[in-house]
């Protein structure tokens, strides 16, 4: 079997497992996987830029919270329906991400976390600023008897999964598909070596703009569908805090792996989820588990995977 | 019934006679972790103790309670997955017990959703302000917008008329200014600048100088760990001549007023949900919840008098599981078959007496809004203790309906 | 207030702030410069020196004056040796590879915000100063009848206030020496760029690397025992002190001393200036943005070196 | 018809902070020949052939190739006309297989195709005798090899003009003696810039000799012409010129 | 003096030498030869206590210095100039020799001595490393190591893209170091080179070491060369 085959039975099959589990699941864990999707998809446009171009970003928070809020306030605000106001949280994530990469792209290296990170920060600050229509940190409730999405009531636990299940399919295999991509393998080598890449003949300047704005975008696409799926929109998402969950997710799931972002969206999930309900000190166990995960699994788990049985992992 | 609290343990026989021998479960959604840490904290020593009463007078509906807390992180994401965790997999009769607005706006669609009835203690003013839903009820504190309005007379009869606004530049500071600003020029007085203050911030002094000369009053209202700092450095900016002072407690729950630095609060007023230190004129009630929860007459633990309490807020956790008693004693609640119902007994409360299950005062529970009434205290810090010098009516409070829950289906 | 004096109050404000803030970032620019390793730890390093400040404070309590002494002598210590041994269980252990290090050092995090809430508690602890006068100052203009001088109203500074500045600038002025006229600034920079090589020229890479570590949390702690008494320790308040370290590190160019107490300058001023023009918030947002536009035209930092 | 040469420069100048390392190069290249650019440790020859592919950012000067003048245009556009550049300090993509190396080099060109690259590569690897390597890390490669490595990258690109940059150093005897058959055997479709500093692969390949010295153009001609010049005797060839 | 017996290393699991034994002797040049790949720059780092041995010992002058940990070796006055001259590539030229100079002590003669070998480094010395133009790196990179006031040095293809002038001034010093007493093992892939200076050969092939000629015999007998690198 050739491993672009492998490959794509591999993703097929772990859409197929969700979409299984849905049925096995106590119902709490079919809540909690519903959420995991939706920032397994914000984790796996984190990864297209750090995993597979190699930049940090710091600010990705920015691109999930203008999303978030694209869609929010638009339904909040003006009443436009779910579909059009994802299309406007999609969009306005889409024009951030191509300003912050326009800019943030003359600089690299630590200056381009810290730049984007300030943006990300900038954000926040206005989201509070305008807190007449943002309502600031508090944020706001979206409607229930709106969040209608091509007919399906998305507040309804079967609806909402398979809305989570079906944004987390498009952009798994989207992603699959475009790391084997030339394109992709463009991204790789820039993450490998920028300056060889350039005097390959690729235009790496444009390569890492593509990049950002695809980050950007499919992290805001995760935003607008928190919002929508879970009623809610609030400046806690453009904090710092969230910048760095992306980071984590991907770090520990296995950074430039497919898998990744959902593996480590899942461990972080559960290490918190179970362990609290142990101890009230479960960020200590959460912080000892981290530690001990860096020693132990280098390249994050999914990384550990193919590093140590397939090699054949995309 | 108040002595057998110290039982922890409830006895099981005790509740024997129960149709159903299972406890009821009461989702808490505690800050543990996060800003809101220091006020999780009491909130969940008012809790326990509340519920400890309760269980020692025979628990509800001859069912034991029993509380499940969970941390939430003071994170909005976090709370909603635990109120889900509450319906669930612990498989609560309710949640109760948030205190961030920030937490309940994120959690309160969650919990409309699963039909969890959901008693927040956060005196914000997004229940009554028809944001949320119908599951979603504040019977045990009142409200921001309420605690705001019930000032203005007092501050403007005996502070001054000019009044500079000193906030947060969150949303719930934003309520201070729009409340207070609109009840001020109601009363005649006038606000003569808002300052609204970055969240995050860490010192102050630079922003002082925006306070016109002409001010009359100080109304300050921060939140967070820096306050202390913020106290600090308006006495170190005003020095021995400054506008009188006027802010809410918030600024120093679980703060001693021992603490270096502010010496220079004495002669200044608080906004105060309960009185932090007993007064003479201390109600039985008052002592008996004191002793309850483990807070002495200066309002911090017995066990450590360092360790000062959020005695102006927890009491909404203690009346608050009390209120959920009645209800479900009123609905004949007998698991979650009944939510729909508890929450229609609740609505159907309106007056509640000061008693011991209402230290804090008497109340009006307003079925439509979900929101409650009560009255707040307005004290002098004297000798470093806060001496009560008014207590506001609970008509003083009330505002038009901005919302009726109660025509919203289930 | 009138325009003048409140610029000035600003400045001094921000003189206050930049110079905690350059003592932190100096801890991170040195292991962020000779490591290259994110330390996301460090903010919380810089807490538990202001909370071991506030507990040896009150265990000496003899007067303020003596248990700040003590603080500002036994907390940087007890948090470099905290850092060395961070160093050697974790980090020397994963080879101070960049990805791994946030990872452990967010684990780190955990930890010791965990440890620090369960063992102090959630609540603020203040720290009283070791003396603290209110100083008002003058203002001089030119009026009708010439030139004039008088006391605005709210224009002072605490005598405390005043030592916090004189301390960052002994304690860099120190660290500058140390780094500049002995030959440890070249052993840490050797090290950095090439270990393997470093060491075939007689460098302890292993030991470089722990005291780097422990001299820069040990910065840290020592900007926040001069913080407490103005500031009160929490077990939260490691967020700001990180992302502002690092921004100041990144502007002010990366292993760049100089550069990295000029940002510290400019981030602390602007920050108090900026906030003399706009409402708070706003001032806060332009402030962030034109930090940003600094680093978008001038990628390299202020003080960085011109790459080809 | 083209004309004979493929790239000229005039005047081409680079100033490091007063120090100018290419003052006012006049430079010609002659299609289809190999062209050896010597000259001493600091002459400027790498900052000259950085220069031409754009790596360098040229402080004047103009460059012309295939009769169009590209001095405006960035690195990676004057590549896809057909220059590859290998670089003198080994820059290869440490972290991926040799395979993934020469793959990223062909398929800028060779685009979508996977088939149409996978056949490139392989041929190439064949080439530089590295097939048996492909799946090996590049990184763990010897030295040796990651500068065999290098000229496969170049390979790959089937470019118009080579420019290589000292590529025999490091290499042993043998590899050596494959890489001069290797440049004989382009020879003739690819123009071939060479810089070297071993004069017995610059005397068995060179169809011209172009001399820099303290950045300037000191020599050109012929290997024999060259090698007779008592300038270059004296800028470079010192005593040892044993070739 | 430096004596290398049987030495096993490997990087991670791939094992790259397999029982390698030479010896460098006091006022002698051993030179290394073998194609790439074989083993020879691990040879080096080995010596130098960079990489951890699985069996064998390295002793000087009796005393062992495999075992210890790598930042003594050098204090025992062991030199080294790496492969691709690793310069510390942001330091100055003068601050790349300060490092040298400190890891034995030397004094501010052996500073002026190397410049005086170097003559275009002394030009230069404000210049960062890393760009200065190859040559000049590997001039530095040999100066520095010089620094030490080595007793064993070790070059591992220090020539590399020098401008054959260049080279023989290189070889001169090695020479005079030699003279001076200092063991030398040198690195080379230029035969002819090797010939002209070498005062025995190894080879090395697979990470063994195959036979130790002396230069003269090899001069005789360039079959050899064929046998062991087919050149
Ligand atoms: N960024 C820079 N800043 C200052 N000087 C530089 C810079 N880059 C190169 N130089 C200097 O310019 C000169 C020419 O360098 P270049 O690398 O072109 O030499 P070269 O001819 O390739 O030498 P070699 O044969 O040793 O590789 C050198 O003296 C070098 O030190
Ligand atoms: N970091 C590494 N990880 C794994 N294998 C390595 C590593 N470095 C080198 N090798 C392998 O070890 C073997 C010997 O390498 P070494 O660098 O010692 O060769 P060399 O004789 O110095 O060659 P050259 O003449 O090309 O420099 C090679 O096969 C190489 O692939
Ligand atoms: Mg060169
Ligand atoms: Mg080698």
């Amino acid at each position: 079997m050739t491993n672009a085959r492998r490959s794509l039975y591999l993703h097929l099959g772990v859409i197929a497992l969700l979409a299984a589990l849905f049925f096995i699941l106590p119902a709490y864990h079919v809540s909690s996987l519903a959420r995991i999707m939706v920032l397994a998809v914000y984790a796996m446009g984190f990864n297209l830029l750090f995993g597979y171009t190699g930049l940090l970003s710091l600010g990705h928070a920015l691109f999930f919270a203008t999303g978030m809020y694209g869609l929010g306030l638009a339904m909040y605000h003006f009443d436009v329906p779910a579909e059009p106001a994802f299309v406007v949280g999609v969009i306005c994530a889409l024009v951030v991400a191509a300003a912050v990469g326009f800019l943030a792209l003359r600089t690299s290296g630590v200056s381009f976390m810290i730049v984007t990170l300030m943006f990300a920060q900038a954000g926040y600050l206005t989201a509070l600023y305008f807190g007449g229509w943002t309502r600031g940190d508090e944020g706001f409730v979206i409607r229930q008897d709106a969040r209608v999405f091509l007919g399906a009531d998305v507040s309804t636990e079967t609806a909402r999964y398979f809305a989570a299940l079906t944004l987390f399919s498009v952009v798994f295999l989207a992603i699959a598909y475009l790391v084997r991509s030339p394109f992709g393998r463009t991204l790789v080598a820039i993450r490998e070596n920028e300056e060889r890449t350039r005097m390959l003949g690729y235009d790496t300047h444009r390569a890492k703009l593509i990049a950002v704005i695809l980050s950007g975008t499919i992290s805001g696409a995760a935003g607008a569908a928190y919002a929508l799926l879970f009623g809610y929109a609030g400046a806690t998402f453009a904090t710092v805090q969230y910048s760095i969950f992306p980071l984590l997710w991907v770090l520990l799931g296995g950074a430039g792996t497919t898998l990744g972002p959902l593996i480590g969206v899942v461990f972080m999930f559960y290490l918190i989820d179970l362990s609290s309900s142990v101890t009230q000190a479960y960020m200590l166990i959460a912080g000892v588990a981290l530690v001990l995960l860096t020693l132990f699994a280098p390249q994050g788990l999914a990384g550990e995977l193919r590093r140590r049985a397939f090699r054949w992992l995309p | 019934g108040v002595a057998a609290a110290s039982s922890f343990v409830p006895d099981v026989a005790r509740f024997a006679h129960a149709q159903s021998s299972g406890p009821i479960k009461i989702g808490f959604q505690q800050h543990a972790t996060g800003i809101g840490a220091s006020y999780g904290r009491w909130y969940g020593r008012t809790t326990e103790a509340a519920a400890a009463r309760i269980n020692a007078m025979g628990g509800i509906n001859g069912r034991e309670v029993q509380i499940i807390a969970e941390d939430d992180g003071t994170d909005p994401k976090r709370g909603a997955e635990v109120v889900e965790k509450f319906a669930k997999q612990h498989e609560c009769d309710i949640a109760f017990g948030t205190l961030f607005s920030h937490v309940v706006y994120g959690s309160a669609p969650r919990a409309g959703e699963l039909k969890l009835p959901y008693f927040v203690v956060s005196e914000g003013h997004h229940v009554a302000s028809g944001a949320l839903n119908r599951y979603t009820l504040q019977p045990g504190i009142t409200d921001v917008k309420s605690q705001v309005i019930a000032m203005a007379p007092f501050v403007s009869e005996n502070l001054g008329k000019k009044v500079t606004m000193i906030y947060p530049d969150f949303a719930f500071g934003h309520d201070h200014r729009d409340f207070f600003t609109e009840a001020m020029t109601a009363q005649g007085g006038e606000i003569v600048a808002s300052i609204a203050i970055p969240p995050t911030e860490t010192s102050f002094t630079r922003y002082f100088p925006q306070i016109p000369r002409e001010t009359e009053v100080l109304y300050h209202v921060m939140v967070g760990p820096a306050v202390l700092t913020f106290v600090k450095e308006l006495g170190e900016f005003f020095g021995p001549s400054g506008p009188q002072l006027f802010g809410f407690i918030d600024s120093l729950e679980a703060v001693s007023f021992g603490s270096p630095g502010l010496e220079f609060l004495e002669g200044t007023y608080f906004w105060e949900g309960n009185p932090r230190h007993a007064q003479a004129d201390q109600s039985e009630h008052d002592k008996a919840y004191r002793a309850a929860v483990g807070v002495n007459e200066m309002g911090a633990s017995v066990e450590d008098e360092k360790d000062v309490s959020t005695y102006a807020h927890m009491f909404g956790c203690w009346e608050t599981l009390n209120i959920i008693k009645a209800g479900m004693e009123a609905s004949g609640y007998s698991g979650p078959g009944d939510r729909a119902s508890l929450i229609e007994a609740v609505e159907a409360m309106t007056d509640m007496p000061e008693s011991d299950d209402h230290p804090q005062g008497a109340k009006k529970f307003n079925g439509k809004t979900h929101q409650t009434f009560g009255h707040q205290y307005i004290s002098k810090v004297m000798d470093g203790k806060l001496v009560k010098q008014h207590t506001t009516s609970i008509e003083d409070g009330m505002y038009e309906d901005e919302v009726d829950y109660t025509q919203m289906s289930f | 207030m009138e325009f003048g004096p409140h610029l000035m109050l600003a400045a001094l404000e921000g003189a206050v702030t930049a110079a905690i803030l350059a003592l932190t970032a100096m801890g991170l620019s040195i292991v962020f410069g000779v490591m290259r390793v994110v330390n996301v730890a460090h903010g919380e390093f810089y807490m538990i020196g202001a909370v071991l400040a506030w507990v040896v404070a009150s265990m000496v309590g003899v007067t303020p004056a003596l248990g700040f002494l003590a603080a500002l002598v036994i907390a940087p210590l007890v948090v470099g040796a905290i850092a060395v041994v961070a160093d050697r269980v974790i980090l020397e252990r994963i080879a101070y590879d960049p990805d791994r290090t946030i990872v452990a050092t967010i684990g780190l995090l955990y930890i010791i915000q965990q440890t620090t809430l369960m063992t102090f508690g959630p609540d603020a602890r203040p720290v009283e100063p070791p003396f603290n006068h209110r100083l008002s100052l003058p203002w001089f203009e030119w009026g009708e009848n010439g030139f004039a001088m008088f006391w605005p109203w709210g224009l002072s500074i605490t005598s405390y206030k005043l030592f916090v500045i004189l301390a960052a600038i002994a304690i860099l002025t120190a660290l500058w020496l140390f780094m500049t006229r002995t030959k440890a600034g070249l052993i840490m920079r050797a090290t950095q760029q090439d270990s393997e090589t470093a060491q075939a020229f007689g460098i302890p890479v292993g030991r470089v690397y722990s005291y780097v570590f422990g001299l820069g949390a040990g910065l840290a702690a020592m900007g926040a025992v001069l913080v407490v008494p103005i500031q009160q320790a929490h077990y939260l308040m490691g967020h700001d002190p990180l992302l502002l370290s690092f921004i100041v590190v990144i502007i002010g160019g990366l292993g760049s001393l100089p550069g990295t107490v000029i940002a510290a300058f400019l981030i602390g001023m602007s920050d108090g200036i900026i906030s003399v023009f706009f409402s708070p918030t706003l001032a806060k947002i332009i402030a962030t943005l034109v930090v940003a536009l600094v680093l978008v035209f001038r990628p390299q930092g202020l003080m960085g070196r011109v790459e080809r | 018809m083209a004309s004979v040469n493929i790239l000229s420069t005039r005047g081409l100048t680079k100033i490091y902070g007063g120090l100018a390392a290419n003052e006012d190069v006049d430079f010609d290249l002659q299609r289809g020949k190999v062209t050896a650019l010597i000259g001493p440790n600091g002459a400027g020859k790498s900052t000259f052939v950085g220069m031409v592919s754009g790596r360098i950012r040229a402080t004047r000067g103009t460059v012309v190739f295939e009769d169009q003048d590209i001095s405006a245009l960035p690195a990676h556009e004057r590549i896809r006309l057909g220059i590859a550049y290998t670089f003198q300090i080994t820059s290869i993509y440490a972290g991926l297989s040799l395979y993934e190396n020469v793959a990223i080099a062909a398929r800028r060109r060779l685009g979508s195709s996977g088939r149409a690259v996978r056949s490139k590569v392989e041929a190439v690897l064949d080439q530089v005798g590295l097939r048996d390597r492909a799946e090996q890390i590049a990184g763990d490669l010897s030295y040796g090899h990651q500068r065999v490595l290098e000229i496969a990258m170049g390979l790959a690109q089937d470019p118009e003009l080579f420019i290589l940059d000292e590529p025999t150093q490091g290499l042993a005897e043998t590899e050596v003696d494959d890489f001069v058959s290797l440049i004989k055997a382009l020879a003739g479709e690819t123009t071939i810039l060479l810089i070297e500093h071993n004069m017995d692969v610059v005397m068995r390949t060179a169809d011209h000799i172009h001399v820099l010295d303290m950045g300037r153009s000191l020599a050109s001609g012929t290997p024999e012409e060259v090698r007779a010049n008592a300038a270059v005797q004296a800028a470079y060839l010192g005593s040892a010129v044993d070739a | 003096m430096l004596k290398v017996s049987d030495i096993h290393v490997s990087y991670g699991r791939v094992k790259v030498l397999h029982g390698v034994s030479i010896e460098a002797r006091a006022g002698e040049i051993l030179c290394l030869l073998g194609r790439n790949g074989a083993g020879k720059t691990t040879l080096m780092k080995s010596i130098m206590g960079l990489l951890p041995l699985s069996a064998g010992q390295i002793t000087l002058d009796g005393a062992p210095l495999s075992g210890r940990p790598a930042h003594d070796v050098p204090k025992a006055g062991v030199g080294y100039v790496p492969q691709g001259r690793r310069l510390f590539p942001e330091l100055s030229v003068a601050e790349n020799i300060e490092i040298g100079l400190m890891t034995c002590g030397s004094g501010p003669e052996t500073r002026e001595w190397v410049l005086e070998l170097f003559p275009p480094l002394r030009n230069r010395l404000e210049q960062q490393a890393s760009t200065l133009s190859g040559g000049e790196q590997q001039m530095l990179a040999t100066a520095r190591a010089l620094c030490l006031r080595p007793r064993v040095l070790l070059l591992d293809e220090p020539t590399e893209g020098l401008q054959p002038s260049m080279i023989e001034q290189i070889r001169q010093v090695v020479q005079r170091m030699k003279d001076e007493g200092v063991a030398i093992v040198l690195v080379e892939q230029r035969v002819d080179a090797v010939l002209s200076i070498a005062d025995r050969v190894t080879f090395i092939e697979n990470g063994r070491d195959l036979e130790t000629v002396t230069a003269a015999h090899l001069r005789e007998q360039p079959d050899l060369l064929k046998t062991h690198l087919g050149v």
